[in-house]
């Protein structure tokens, strides 16, 4: 048992937050510290110069663009990267088809699409959720009717990330309406090009527009951008979830946003004194400090237990990160939010956005403390809610 | 030691909650958030006919007579409602002052056009960097003659874009943050170097920030005993804070039975989730968090109008830290059980979430009242009465 | 609406302040301040006092004792008994199964046994529980034998507080195994001089002892002991559970419990400074400040209401006394344990009781505090756990 | 960065493991709870055998040089044991101080008599008045020829009642609360002037209130630089909260067990209680809580023993927090979700919960270091490293 990171680790780390030092673009940078939205444009440009350096792709194989990095240096990666803060590489195409193409894709796909993903040529979106299969994804009811060589796709999706900048959306499919519920599921890529394809947008309560509603209606797909076997699609999907967990901690992005608290708190003044002088102030943040820490270290325990388990079995522990992750992520903004206190009222969607240069009422770094609390109330519903998460730890760890 | 309505208080509930019913469902009120005003004059003349723009004002100056529980009941009507008209600043924060501190004369010439609905008002008193301190006042008054000239900034100003008159605090003597020497105006909205500029708030209510560059105005325009304002903004913001509790408690019940009711019919894995036991433990989380503060909502409204000082600043701290809990632990449990479409503008529950969130942010949140109470040595005294 | 106390009200007050002020032997008042234990001898004094004075049992009808007055100021009364603070009237006498037989019990028992009872001439104590029937109380197996005009009793009670020290004890056996569940259950007083009855101390983690195991073995029961109907007690028990959840939520005792430990706070030193210096404390101490005012306010809704529900039927919402009342109560022996601090280290069960003069370790008055903070969680497992109020609220309030 | 355990720490593991699985089941522990002593000598000698009581000392003062990890291992273990032998007491407290400041004289005959059983020790150096504050010290020591004079009262002396040999803290310059001018001293349990009350804590182990009247030591009693000793505790401290934190979790995952076990086999309404969802999500509560403390105990022992003061200050300040909160949760749901049963001395989980309560009052509680660390500034550096 060795708890310090090795020299070496503490070189790569240094290699790694040089790199983005000098490589992030400083607009990129402050967008993300001030929780703002980047832009199509800023994301993509982002992920070609990490692509350009060799670290777009860092989990994947060598051979498909990977550095063949260990757990540990991944981690370590991920880590700079949120505390940057830089965007991470766009997660539909590196974490969640990509790898589901290079388990399970024929030669032509990956040939096709994973150099394309990448570099961020093709977006591409998740085509899950319905509106009646949420929790329970093994519900959906999107149907891919075989005719000819091609599928006839028909059917509704929603939470949609981003749908409204894809290219692609990976979809999964009712191609077996007789089987068992997760039998008769398939794994299916669309161009969004493709006619019959309709678009909405879904505006959070927080005036954003992060998430779409897809709809399909006799949209034809050639058959050739079948994954894997038909009716296979529950096992890839499985897969796919399970990838999802690694860095859904997100104790880098938490670490940068208690970083940027506190220098808030250091100008932020309530009466004579700045809020970071009020004891009771400092005390809650150091206690989700406290919690962030413990999560870390979690995070870097089942990081390093990777190489002990199953290959493509993701650590039941993991559930944990989701949790606390997410309880963290929420604290975070709730302290921010407190910093900021009356100058959070006015809504001003504006600032920030391109194009517009008018002063924010009150500080401009005021304006996106309350839509983000608002916002973050997400992540302990996305991915499998919490309370799934609960479900998942009495069921595979505690064995109830 | 009575928690029944009189026969009047039930006429005015039921007058109030069949008002909103029937004109404030979540349709409706998309329609008027998108209004230019982010309310509805119609409506308004309708709250006008109801009487409950009136309600608090004395009965010689054109108003009802009504008290605080009548403020409690009509504010828990529009809570759950989550209606967008300037109540709270036309008639609890401007009225409130008027109310209290407003000369015979204003108050005969104001009371019925408010009461009438014919003319809004608004409280331009906090300022940016003041944060929760009512005391701190840069804006100034000079005297000028027989009148006085104002200069100054006020921010968050509610509904002060819509108000016809504004009531403006400024310092006539002593430090910025003085207890002493400051004083309240009457200020018409459209006086010469007044600028405001408005905009939505979080919530979908409306506020200004607003300059003043040597606005000039009369003698006349004073309210009150010169440089006694804040004493007076203290009376007027402890009553508020009672009324906000009320308005929270309506957001939280109907908060409350959304939840349950999505709940009950939202289904997966075949059965409707609200069988789940912990889906259901977290709804009555929601509904032990709303009693409580209901209960302390009917503390802060009997306790707000107390002369007693000392007693009136910790009952209403302690009831604003206990509807600032409520509301976040109701808000946010709310959207969690809601999942996914707790999340979207398309559905009511998000924008009672965000309503809490401003009510918490408005005249100090939770911690901040917290520590106000520790400050004042809590509710319970150490030694024994006799 | 009326939110305050009338001045009738302010003065009914005052008068049984006084009567506490001056009645209550200060040896324990000085124990239930210092959370010691009162003995025996000292609660059926106290108890005779108050009879004395008629308040012993004041909800009960003025023919047996009571004082006819309303709920409001029997609140009043309750509130300033543990303000006192004073011990309340044993509650198995008084607010459970006095109650029982005043409305079910047959005239004979109600002369027999209920001028004893107010008197605390009887000790009673109550059985009801057993090892296979705690939540889940219909599923007892506690059987009575009809036998002539005798009941023949066997099996086994547990929980049974205070039975070290009882006379007599009111229990739920069953009298008809053919019949469902609830529905073979009779309601029995026994004298516990019976023989076949063995009473078996349970210590609980503190070292203290309050409860018991009560065995049966076949122990004779004069028929005329049976109240109301055979087969009827699950009807009477429900009924004597709803009475229990009055004053369930402890308000005054909370409030003397703060007061105490503001006091103790006052004299505690952490470094240079009192630990009521710290604000930090003081605000944990002002959050549970505003749960109990909040719920003083609630229970005195509940209790004004009584006046709308039917005759015997329960508020509901009475179930929120008993969550919040526990958590407070659990959260203000927490408090006092924080201030004791390190003091509390050391087992001194001897420290209060009787005939015991050596010094304490460390300050006297700090010799409870870990105890009773161990001793109290059990107030959110007794009479329903929190669990059980919150599946009660779910089902008959929010209708799930 | 690496989680696994060496061959050898799996050795050590598998064989402490073994020791307290075949002789330290409730029943075993009870009798020997109720023991004069308190604890079981038979079982001191075989820690001996084992190894484990010299375990951190160097190989060359006759111990096995043993790191922070094998300490974790061994602390975990004796955790889940509820072990009552004086361990944290001659080894990690005692010993501690020999280890860091002993001279080698010292340390050459006193390490082979406690890593062979023979000799227990125990650090006196709280007192009352000090509370959680390492650095005040009442006890004086004067110099008398040769040697010294110590007076004074140490409070809850950690097994002080059975320890053949006392390290005693003395004041011998400056202030009660300097943290210069204190040296510590070797005393022997049965020095002329030295009275002892012994009793037992909340938690079953023992501890010892410890008089001084006037009692004599030479020159060679005096342990590492004069003056210098609360230098020396605080390190010896620091990992001690280390090793309490690794116990905390033994006995946090004895309680899960134990939770989860009996919620599988109690049955109420005719089924498995762990058959209700809340029960079985508030295991996880307890699970996740006891995994965010065992990731806590592996930071608190990397930095444990780090030179940098200001950042082990923090690490430790921290560890001591997240032990504290989750042992209280794990402790106060485990008993919850037991009922009834959980509240009495016959089942253990109510002994871990007493134990883990004791742990988290030892050294400031979890409220005491979150101040601290928030006084440092926290975790988190507000500057971005180059």
């Amino acid at each position: 048992m060795e708890l310090s990171f090795t020299a070496d680790e503490q070189a790569f780390r240094a290699e790694v937050r040089e790199f983005f030092r000098t490589s992030l673009p400083e607009p990129i940078r402050k967008k993300l510290e001030s929780g703002h939205h980047t832009t199509k444009e800023e994301l993509v440009a982002w992920q070609r110069i990490l692509n350009k350096k060799g670290w777009a792709v860092p989990h994947w194989p060598v051979e498909w663009g990977g550095t063949g990095w260990d757990p540990v240096r991944q981690y370590i990666f991920r880590e700079e990267l949120m505390m940057a803060p830089a965007p991470e590489p766009l997660a539909f195409n590196v974490s969640m088809c990509g790898p589901v193409i290079i388990a399970f894709g024929n030669e032509e796909q990956k040939k096709r699409f994973l150099p394309r993903m990448a570099n961020l040529d093709d977006w591409w979106c998740q085509g899950f959720s319905e509106p009646g299969a949420g929790s329970d994804l093994a519900s959906l009811k999107t149907t891919a009717k075989r005719d000819g060589d091609t599928y006839v796709v028909n059917g509704q999706k929603t939470w949609t990330t981003l749908a409204q900048h894809a290219d692609w959306i990976f979809c999964l499919v009712r191609t077996n309406s007789g089987a068992k519920q997760q039998e008769g599921i398939s794994f299916l890529l669309i161009d969004m090009k493709t006619p019959g394809i309709t678009v909405r947008p879904i505006i959070t309560i927080e005036g954003g527009h992060e998430v779409n509603e897809v709809f399909f209606d006799d949209v034809r797909v050639p058959a050739e951008n079948l994954v894997g076997q038909e009716n296979r699609g529950w096992d890839y999907a499985k897969f796919l979830l399970g990838n999802e967990r690694v860095g859904i901690a997100r104790v880098g992005a938490s670490k940068e946003r208690i970083r940027r608290i506190k220098q808030l708190a250091s100008v932020q003044r309530d009466g004579d004194a700045r809020i970071i002088d009020n004891p009771r102030f400092r005390e809650k943040l150091a206690a989700v400090e406290v919690e962030l820490k413990a999560l870390e270290m979690t995070q870097m325990r089942v990081v390093a237990n990777i190489k002990n388990l199953e290959k493509g079995k993701p650590d039941p522990a993991s559930s944990i990160l989701k949790i606390k992750g997410s309880e963290i992520q929420q604290a975070t903004t709730e302290l921010l939010l407190e910093v900021v206190g009356p100058d959070a009222i006015a809504y001003q969607p504006e600032q920030g956005e391109a194009g517009w240069n008018e002063p924010a009422v009150g500080p401009d770094w005021a304006t996106t403390a309350a839509p983000n609390y608002f916002n973050y109330r997400k992540v302990s519903i996305y991915g499998g809610s919490n309370e799934i998460q609960k479900n998942i730890i009495a069921k595979a760890i505690l064995g109830f | 030691m009575d928690f029944d309505l009189t026969d009047e208080q039930r006429l005015l509930k039921d007058s109030v909650d069949r008002l909103v019913a029937d004109r404030y469902d979540f349709e409706a009120r998309n329609a008027i958030r998108k209004q230019p005003e982010g309310f509805s004059r119609e409506l308004w003349a309708q709250y006008a006919e109801l009487g409950i723009l009136g309600l608090p004002f004395a009965e010689e100056d054109g108003g009802f007579g009504g008290g605080a529980v009548e403020t409690m009941i009509v504010m828990e009507a529009l809570g759950r409602a989550l209606a967008l008209e300037p109540y709270v600043a036309t008639v609890i924060l401007a009225g409130g002052v008027l109310r209290r501190a407003g000369s015979a004369a204003q108050r005969q010439e104001l009371v019925p056009q408010i009461a009438g609905g014919e003319r809004l008002l608004a409280l331009a008193h906090g300022e940016r960097q003041a944060r929760y301190n009512l005391a701190d006042v840069a804006t100034t008054a000079q005297k000028d003659g027989d009148g006085w000239v104002l200069h100054g900034t006020k921010s968050t100003v509610l509904h002060g874009d819509a108000a016809d008159t504004l009531i403006v605090s400024a310092r006539v003597s002593g430090g910025q943050q003085d207890a002493d020497g400051v004083t309240l105006f009457l200020v018409p909205a459209d006086a010469a170097g007044l600028s405001r500029r408005g905009y939505p708030t979080q919530d979908a209510q409306r506020a200004a920030d607003i300059t003043l560059a040597n606005v000039r105005v009369g003698a006349d325009a004073v309210i009150g005993a010169p440089g006694q304002g804040i004493e007076v903004v203290r009376r007027v913001v402890d009553e508020t804070i009672a009324a906000l509790c009320a308005e929270a408690v309506g957001a939280m019940e109907a908060t409350l039975h959304l939840t349950v009711d999505y709940l009950k019919t939202r289904t997966q894995f075949g059965r409707p989730i609200g069988n789940f036991q912990t889906l259901q433990h977290q709804s009555v989380d929601i509904f032990v968090a709303l009693e409580q503060a209901r209960s302390m909502t009917m503390y802060a409204t009997m306790m707000a109008r107390s002369d007693d000082a000392a007693e009136r600043a910790r009952a209403v701290a302690a009831a604003k830290v206990q509807i600032g809990r409520s509301g976040r632990l109701a808000g946010q449990k709310a959207i969690q059980l809601h999942g996914g479409v707790g999340m979207t503008q398309e559905y009511k529950v998000g924008h009672y979430f965000k309503r809490l969130t401003i009510i918490d942010l408005m005249f100090g949140d939770a911690d901040h009242h917290l520590a106000i109470l520790a400050q004042l040595g809590g509710l319970i005294a150490t030694e024994k009465a006799a």
